[in-house]
């Protein structure tokens, strides 16, 4: 990669300090909390670690199948370890599946082991556990050789390109289309709806709404297909899918396994824009991101969302809030800089005066408060109208304030985008935009030296002022973050801690709680 | 140049049917995809019909931009238009009439069915905030209003609105690919006509900007509201179509 | 696909038909002025329009922003195209056949008629430095080259042509406003069988951006080259149209 | 007019003084020829300052009518004036008009008085000369007045747009509509062909070639449309035409009586692109500068045109060095700063590295080189195309160098540009385009600091080395700059100055030449 010019800005290292002590002194709680319950995704993800696959033939998973027999037996509370492997220790099969089918026809009773028994069961699975994230790591090790065979990127941003038809055989030539035209990462879009599932669907899927279910089939196909397409590109295509919703930890091992490169995955997007229940989220959050952490995956927060709802100037420090929190969370997870993807957008208002300029400072404090992390720039969509010769020239501002600030990752932004899902000529054009943007400006950060006391100076400590005061806001509240949740601060969304969907997929852990994936997940993989 | 008939596009003379068009054809770029592309041109009533750009997208494909001047006329006495059919009142003069006449809060619920997650166009509708300077219908004094939010199901929607006692049904459809839309409002009708008697049953109102106000009758729906639609507009149908509709019944203890 | 006779547009789905287009119309912007916008876009066969924007433009004029589906079919195999009908060949090559067949240079005189002063076309063709890589036909050693620059008459036109012994016409027309390539064009060509006998007359091209290649015969010259032309192509058909064409006898001293 | 933020760019003092005396050089001895000459447009234009006007009845002006008859009896070397008003003594009239009548049907014979009689014709041509230049002076003090009562614009650069129908009442609403939706300056275009024109048609047209003709009626028809429309926005708009071609001088006095603001008008634009003889063109300059200056009129020079055949990086120097000889032509000629309207263009090919940088490099290098004059900021055309997604992008990104760079006048570009001439839909679009530009980005050049030895500043820097050496080059040829313009060294263009058109209109004055204008329109205009 080409060395870059950062652009300047004299920002108070006391103040950025102190507001990552805040994040920090809001997270805490969370983590403590998160550590103290699991979830059924948890649970069903440490059993696909292990090696359980497959679906019944109604299409249920036959790890929801195995967890709903086990928790009907003995709860959620202990793990699914601890029952799972004793079970199979008294069936004398090493067989996941097999015992799967047996629960399902109730020719299985699960019971918690105690003393010997409970021993031989934590070691019983912890060795499938270990196979199945040493299987992420030679994923990630395999990933690291293809990057050095055939080549990161020659520029940046990295472009990132979206893939939408709901038909996984439909998207694997436009993918690779789109790389030829220039793509260094592939997002292939979610159907509607996923996100509330609370199980992973199986198989090749052909049918989804304005984009493609996530499955581990799909995943498989379309990382093939994109390794073909590096090969012939010289270039390593990185491909993208969203460990969210329901099912993000089960999602994050499935993309673990089958080398994904990057996965949208946010500490609040569920809780806020799903109504999922704010403790699901965080235990789910916790453990998919110690599984990013040791797939190498690099993880794509979602502050862009908060702008497509609330004003992105009123409400551009809660993007920076968002990105400090999800910064703590990460690193707490396991996760390095240069896997934190935090997100922010170009969504102010065209129409307002000085508009270009407010951007440049958002984008530019993003980039000062978090120098090493490959941020992720989201172009214009809710000022996007019919109106496309419009749109087409706002895109090219944003992938100028996207080089001139310096970001690491580029969503194409779509002439069409309050028309159509992307046409094949809508991403075209679309690339032919960043690739002018790209040749002509691309290094004129250089000479973008923000006057110490000009306008976006003063914007950018605007923010960061607010932002600070709104988490000093949030530690005020009686049980800190939790509770500014549920009383609306973020995108007045109120969302109380008891209430979402999926919290009856929570427990709180019991002391003899057992998972040998957490603990797998945190020591740093053989070299 | 109103009162004319008449019409054709203008490009910079009255009259010279200028206009502009672009699209892909799954042709490798060479001649005979130029000439096709000129074909589908005058087919559309373009001639003559330059062919200002081709771009080869990948081996298959090619992108066009197409100008010329159309043959076709605009019969401006033919285009039906759904003009609006009450008159526009403020909250305050909505909320007095529901007041005098309904003597009780008119109830509404509103929601986005489906998987369809965009509560921006209803909420803009409903909450306090409204939109385009609008207040929404939560302002107004004599409306109660339920917004159920997103990615509800039909039988959440139906269940809720009978708990209610709802009087009007307000469901947001933005994601149309493969006619989500559609089939989404379709099935609320029908389950709203399945589950109450005919003189009982909510106004059902639809919105999202990819509907149009003619699909009414063919979504079984009372009435379909488009981009651009504001709260005042909304609350004023509203209050016209209990009202002052003759031919509609007031359900529940007026 | 390409070798399927009959296909459609292609926005994101084979056979969808999309298509995107833009104009303006004398009206007032109001939705009867949409509804007139969706009327022409349905002329065009565009069924379903989605009129995705309208703005006015002051008080009387409206654009528009439509996109759709188009119904009709491109019928590949009824293209038309003119293919090009002779080998390309490199400047040695042509200048060998010259010298060899013609023993004297081939004399080619270019202009800019009319009021035209668009003369970067006719020096692509013309000058040493060429066009798209390739080099002007001065850089042919058998070709004399005599380039008389812009806004010539056409009587200083066949003039000099006569006093140079003219070969070959090469003339440029970029302005086609109110069709004055055309009408230059016509001038020019009639001009020219005026003044000299049938089986004398110099090879007459003519070339700019909005010509196309079928109109030779209406414009009455022997060729039209189009935008994008090399002087390599120009050149092998200069020396086709010469040497391989059995239908053209060589006037002057072969 | 709101303040301005300057970008700022360090060039040594002392080479732009050196550029400077260069170009003094190279241009003084071309004053000191056209000062020993006078051409029929001069002349023509004096005919037509002393009152002269109409046409007779096949459109042939009064005002060359009169002087082939004057010249076919005394030739041109003693000026018009002499002959014109000696014989107007001795027929006893005073009407110029009725004198051209007579003269045309052969009833008058001129000759070249002398002694007392001469002293008397001189004094009777004088006065009308003199007060056909009071009337520009009160046009001058009019527009003062216009512009105090209703404004200037608000933003800057100003907003240039042109109109080209061909037919003057079709260009009055367009130029109305084009006002209304943010034009600051209309200039309506010519039709091809007029510039070779040795006459000035007369009324009102309605049938030019891609442009209006220029002429006194079509004049006056604009500005009162223009004078309606800026009463109406409460904002003076300005109005540009063309002096320009053989009849340079003429049109330039038409100017100044119809109260036109700006005027197309570059000291060697018609040598090189027009083929017009160099003297005739240097004398008319003159003369055309010198009725400018007088009548406040801010001139436009073309040095975008060399970028529309040469190629824009090689060729940049050869701009600056135009400006330069175009500025001491101008000054010379009695114009000040605030008039001098020079011209260039964003034509570097879009497709090579770093091209957006360039234009800001040349951009800024006009800017700093010419601090207090108006600068014209021309858009891109040659590597406009039938792309018009990528065209409206491309003038985006124009309109942002503009503000960058704190251009003054900027020439509004059009994505249709390589296809048809303007729709009024093209000119909508195209004000949304600056809007856009001008609304978000306005005062970002507060933030543009060219490093000091980064890529901008360096490509100044070799620009302004390229155009002294240029200037030394040109110097270096025996008769300096008619030599340099004989060898091509312009545009590649070889033009020596005794061929080229309208050479038969020039010559060298007799020692008894006499000529009130010159003399009367370097004095400053009673205040
Ligand atoms: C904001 C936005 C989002 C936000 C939504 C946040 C939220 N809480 O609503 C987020 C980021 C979450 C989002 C996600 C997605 N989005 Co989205 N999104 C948009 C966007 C940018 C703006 C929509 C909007 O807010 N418009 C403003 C409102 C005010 O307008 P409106 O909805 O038309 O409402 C007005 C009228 O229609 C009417 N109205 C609307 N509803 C109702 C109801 C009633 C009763 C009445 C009376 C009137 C009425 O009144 C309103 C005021 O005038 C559009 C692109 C665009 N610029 O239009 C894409 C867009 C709608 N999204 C799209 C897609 C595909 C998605 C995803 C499905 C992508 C994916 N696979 O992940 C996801 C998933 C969401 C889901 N499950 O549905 C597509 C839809 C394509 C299609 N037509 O099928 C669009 C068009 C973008 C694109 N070109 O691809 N999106
Ligand atoms: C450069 C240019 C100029 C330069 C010309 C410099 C010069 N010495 O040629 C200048 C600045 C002087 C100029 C002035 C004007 N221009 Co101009 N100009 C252009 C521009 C930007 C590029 C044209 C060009 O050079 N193309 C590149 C060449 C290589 O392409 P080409 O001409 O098509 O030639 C190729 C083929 O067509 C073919 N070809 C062409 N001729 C011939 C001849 C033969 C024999 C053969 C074999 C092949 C051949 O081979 C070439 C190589 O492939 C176009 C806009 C655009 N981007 O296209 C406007 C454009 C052509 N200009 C236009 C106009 C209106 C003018 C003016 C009349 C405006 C005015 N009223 O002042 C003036 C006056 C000029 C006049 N009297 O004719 C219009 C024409 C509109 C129309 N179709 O009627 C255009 C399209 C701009 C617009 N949208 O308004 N212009
Ligand atoms: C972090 C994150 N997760 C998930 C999604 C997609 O949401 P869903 O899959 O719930 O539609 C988004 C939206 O693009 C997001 O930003
Ligand atoms: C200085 C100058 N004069 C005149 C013209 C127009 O030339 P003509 O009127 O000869 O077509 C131009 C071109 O735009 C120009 O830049």
């Amino acid at each position: 990669m080409k060395a870059r010019s950062r652009p300047r800005l004299d920002v108070d290292i006391r103040t950025v300090k102190k507001a990552r002590a805040l994040a920090k002194r809001a997270g805490r709680p969370i983590v403590q909390m998160a550590k103290q319950h699991t979830t059924v995704s948890v649970e069903r993800a440490t059993l696909r670690l292990a090696g359980l696959s497959g679906a019944d033939p109604d299409g249920t998973p036959w790890a929801n199948r195995l967890l709903d027999a086990v928790r009907a037996d003995t709860g959620l509370e202990h793990g699914i370890c601890l029952p799972v492997w004793d079970a199979l220790l008294r069936q004398d099969t090493r067989d996941l599946n097999r015992l799967a089918q047996l629960a399902a026809v109730g020719q299985v009773r699960f019971r918690i082991p105690e003393g010997r028994d409970a021993a031989r069961a934590q070691a019983a699975a912890r060795k499938p556990v270990a196979a199945g994230i040493r299987k992420i790591d030679s994923r990630r090790k395999e990933r690291d050789r293809l990057i050095k065979r055939w080549g990161d990127p020659q520029q940046r941003p990295w472009i990132y390109l979206i893939v939408a038809t709901g038909d996984i055989y439909e998207d694997m030539p436009q993918a690779q289309a789109a790389a030829r035209g220039g793509a260094d990462i592939i997002a292939v879009i979610r159907s509607t709806g996923q996100s509330l599932l609370d199980y992973v669907p199986e198989g090749a899927t052909r049918e989804g709404f304005a984009g493609t279910y996530a499955t581990q089939e799909n995943f498989r196909l379309m990382r093939a297909a994109l390794d073909e397409t590096s090969k012939e590109l010289g270039r390593y295509v990185r491909l993208t899918n969203y460990a969210s919703g329901l099912c993000m930890p089960e999602i994050a091992a499935l993309a673990g396994l089958e080398r994904l490169d990057m996965m949208l995955n946010d500490s609040m997007y569920g809780i806020l824009f799903r109504d999922i229940n704010p403790i699901r989220t965080f235990v789910d959050q916790r453990f998919s991101r110690q599984v990013h952490a040791r797939a190498g995956i690099i993880i794509n927060t979602g502050e862009d969302n908060y702008l497509t709802t609330a004003d992105a100037v009123e409400a551009a420090h809660t993007v920076t809030v968002s990105q400090l929190l999800n910064e703590f969370f990460a690193k707490e997870a396991g996760l390095e800089d240069w896997q934190l993807g935090l997100g922010h957008a170009f969504e102010i208002d065209p129409a307002i005066p000085d508009s270009f300029r407010l951007e440049l400072a958002h984008a530019l404090l993003a980039r000062t408060l978090f120098p090493d992390a490959p941020l992720k720039w989201m172009p214009p969509t809710r000022h996007m109208t019919g109106d496309v010769f419009g749109g087409y020239l706002l895109d090219g501002f944003f992938n100028l304030a996207g080089v001139m600030t310096d970001q690491d990752i580029l969503l194409v932004g779509m002439m069409t985008e309050a028309v159509v899902t992307p046409w094949l000529s809508d991403r075209d054009l679309a690339l032919q935009n960043v690739r002018y943007v790209v040749n002509a400006a691309g290094r004129l950060a250089e000479d973008f030296v923000p006057r110490p006391d000009g306008f976006i100076a003063q914007r950018c400590n605007q923010v960061l002022g607010e932002s600070i005061d709104l988490l000093e806001q949030i530690l005020n509240h009686d049980s800190g973050l939790l509770d500014a949740i549920a009383d609306g601060t973020f995108g007045l969304m109120k969302r109380p801690a008891d209430a979402g969907r999926g919290l009856e997929g929570v427990a709180k852990k019991a002391n003899d709680y057992y998972n040998p994936a957490i603990a797998l997940l945190d020591e740093k993989p053989a070299a | 140049m109103s009162d004319k008939a008449i019409i054709r596009p203008y490009g910079d003379t009255t009259g010279d049917g200028m206009v502009q068009v672009s699209f892909t054809l799954p042709l490798p770029h060479d001649k005979r995809a130029e000439g096709a592309a000129a074909q589908l041109a005058n087919k559309m009533g373009i001639e003559p019909a330059l062919v200002v750009h081709a771009k080869a997208m990948g081996p298959d494909f090619t992108f066009f931009v197409v100008y010329g001047r159309v043959n076709h006329l605009v019969d401006v006495s033919q285009v039906e238009v759904i003009e609006r059919d009450f008159p526009l009142l403020t909250p305050k003069q909505a909320s007095l009439i529901v007041k005098s006449r309904l003597r009780r809060r008119l109830v509404v619920v509103g929601a986005c069915i489906g998987t369809d997650a965009h509560t921006v166009g209803i909420d803009a509708i409903l909450n306090i905030k409204g939109f385009a300077g609008e207040k929404g219908l939560e302002y107004y004094r004599e409306f109660k209003v339920i917004n159920m939010g997103a990615q509800v199901s039909v039988p959440q929607l139906v269940s809720r609105s009978q708990q209610e006692k709802a009087d009007v049904i307000l469901v947001s459809q933005v994601v149309t690919q493969r006619e989500a839309h559609i089939l989404n409002a379709l099935e609320m009708s029908a389950a709203f006509r399945e589950a109450y008697p005919a003189d009982k049953r909510p106004l059902l109102i639809i919105g999202g900007p990819r509907f149009e106000e003619r699909q009414a009758a063919e979504l079984g729906v009372d009435r379909v509201f488009t981009r651009g639609s504001t709260p005042g507009e909304v609350a004023s149908y509203l209050v016209h179509a209990f009202f002052e509709n003759k031919q509609r019944e007031l359900h529940g203890p007026a």
